[in-house]
């Protein structure tokens, strides 16, 4: 979706503000906030690609008001009534009412350090060969869908290069909407700035994206 | 519950998001859905565990070892791997190299997609609109607010990262450091230099 | 600027929500801030180009929370600063402190009276004749500015018909930034849907825009 | 102060908007940089004397008038003000005629331009951000919200007002109307159908 998340050329948002020896957290809040949203996510209901859209479909004025770590807790609540493991009466009490739906897994400290150690890898094998090869001119679509989709706006209808052939990957545009991981061949595809931003672009600028194959047509 | 009431005594005036936090967790637990120990692991693994010193590791093995270096360019997964490096958001890397031609930026301008094994969770600034928004467009407007004038010469290839695949971009190396041991080296790789937001440390300022 | 103004396309705003017998103002504060925008514009010290360039230039978060008066007069004490007339000390207390710009005119009741059923005129007279022509095939330029402009993102690089040759206009891009009118041909271009939108565009739909003529080259 | 003492009893708890608003016109008053009654004009005119009725005289004239029509449709500006209808956002008039095969729709994605002279103030959903970023890519989706279902071979054509031009939608006129006279039609006009988020009422519901 065009939604608040999709920020690549936007403008109006200030300066880019780092901070000087800035901790791994603010505050013991965001320590929870982290935790919450990958244990919950590790009762796989949901896949990371629906937790991204959740996070998007906040209200823009939302989003843009709210760090990251409160993106992530309200689209977490969200996720969690959506899926019927809590109700907004719960949420508005602070309190377990009623029961919901059952976990398919609870994975327990043990169950989660070997889970962070191992990772969860989204590359699938493939039957077919990819469409596309290296060093291929070609042009990423124009398409504005209403669910989530990985292919920025900025980068859409743009002729570019295939820098890379990667594996099959989950393809998000469906895995955010429960249509299954449908995998497809993913491609690094490289952009003169000048084809993206037209006049006043940075000459010496190449800007790349992943872009899965049904992303991209011969140019 | 999930916290014992020595947790109580600095909340007494809670902030929203931190009443929120704590309500959401005090549901989930009553209800069974989470192991409260479980999020402790993880808070633990990401505060003391897993952070920027990785990737200097990375880098530092690059600098001094040719064949680790070209390992590293063709399948970064499997070489960080062999430094006991691997895990949640580190399981499709890709090493990107500086050079005195081009230099590597990452931004993911539609999240915050970042190669948690190598570099710990992102900073602030790495998540906010600013920096994604204008990482694409401005780079050089960018990097110059970090301290960092590029040669108008130098290209810049920006890298957003809109799939599961995670940038650790490889420094060059600094000037006069030739000898050093990759321990020493790795304490000139700066979290920043790996994002492509500065430069490996002079040995100076080291 | 690709600011939060440029609003075409953009989702996750939910629903149109009209309201039944609405009234013309919903509190006694947004008739005093529709007065005082047209009053403190009648001084003459900044041009509607500028007044809208202070409004889309408020940081997303404010200008996506705000109803379209509270964005008038967060952007209306910003000129006001700006151009010297009053400062950040005097807004926060409530009154006036120091003496500022001097102002070029204050229009009493009457003169407002005439403005109103004046209007104010943006054609001008052109010297030169238009470059393009009815009908003509054109595509609209790709640019990104700081500054301000007319042309909204998704009309950007597209290819249109001139449906319209029109007068000469001020030229916003210029007269937002005290650069002056510099005047230019505005034209009115349709595309199809489809040339926009890509994929899934409805097919029955045509969209335009009035462009300048430095927005337009020959397709 | 801008205000008499008067103004003060329902305003014992100003909202922060009401206060900044205040705040703003009591600097600019004491500062001599503005006359309070020179608002007051411009809210009487908003609120008594412009508004949509100006645009159903028009279309009225239009719908009973052959030759107006067309004046209409070549100049708009001229047109309207031979009605006596002129003025500020009103300086630059378009007017665009539906027609069975064709549905005309205005929006202002930018800002919030619209023809003041013709239709008064705009209603807050034609400045809020859902009907601005919708309209343009989805306007069948945004008039059915608005109980407007179109035969799906209707034409759309969506003008956005990014320039000083204004758009008046002339909507066709009500079967089962012909020799009503101008008032009587004029009757039949909405303002919404005069942005084509509408239609002209039918007789029965006028």
């Amino acid at each position: 979706m065009n939604g608040p998340q999709d920020l690549g050329g936007q403008m109006g948002f200030g300066a880019v503000a780092p901070e000087k020896d800035e901790p791994v957290f603010h505050a013991d809040w965001e320590k929870r906030a982290l935790g919450l949203t990958l244990v919950a996510g590790a009762m796989g209901h949901w896949t990371l690609d629906e937790s991204r859209f959740f996070r998007e479909s906040l209200h823009p004025a939302d989003y843009y008001a709210s760090s990251y770590y409160e993106i992530w807790i309200k689209a977490l609540e969200k996720l969690l009534v959506r899926h019927g493991f809590v109700t907004g009466e719960e949420l508005a009490q602070g309190r377990a009412l009623v029961s919901g739906t059952a976990p398919k897994r609870v994975p327990n400290a043990s169950a989660i350090a070997a889970s962070l150690a191992r990772g969860s890898p989204y590359s699938r094998p493939m039957a077919a060969p990819p469409r596309f090869k290296l060093g291929e001119r070609v042009r990423t679509k124009n398409f504005n869908p209403a669910g989530h989709t990985r292919l920025p706006r900025y980068a859409r209808g743009r002729l570019g290069t295939v820098d890379a052939v990667r594996d099959g990957f989950v393809f998000p545009d469906t895995s955010a909407h429960g249509e299954g991981e449908q995998p497809q061949w993913l491609y690094t595809v490289v952009f003169n700035a000048a084809e993206i931003w037209g006049e006043g672009a940075d000459p010496t600028l190449t800007i790349s994206i992943d872009a899965w194959e049904s992303y991209i047509e011969p140019a | 519950m999930a916290h014992d009431d020595s947790d109580h005594h600095h909340d007494n005036e809670l902030d929203p998001m931190a009443a929120r936090v704590r309500a959401l967790e005090t549901i989930l637990t009553q209800k069974g859905l989470i192991d409260p120990a479980a999020i402790d692991v993880i808070v633990d693994t990401y505060e003391t565990k897993v952070g920027p010193r990785n990737g200097a590791r990375v880098v530092a093995r690059a600098w001094v070892d040719a064949d680790f270096a070209d390992w590293l360019k063709r399948d970064a997964t499997a070489a960080i791997a062999s430094l006991s490096i691997a895990g949640r958001t580190g399981e499709h890397m890709q090493a990107v190299f500086n050079t005195p031609d081009i230099h590597n930026l990452v931004v993911c301008t539609l999240c915050s997609c970042y190669p948690w094994t190598v570099l710990g969770l992102p900073p602030v600034w790495y998540k906010a609109p600013p920096y994604r928004s204008r990482a694409v467009i401005d780079p050089r407007g960018v990097l110059e607010e970090f301290g960092l004038r590029l040669p108008q010469e130098t290209r810049i290839r920006v890298w957003d990262s809109t799939s599961e695949l995670r940038y650790l971009v490889v420094p060059m190396q600094p000037a006069r450091t030739e000898g050093w041991d990759e321990e020493r080296l790795a304490g000139l790789v700066t979290r920043d230099s790996m994002i492509g937001m500065g430069l490996a440390l002079e040995p100076r300022a080291a």
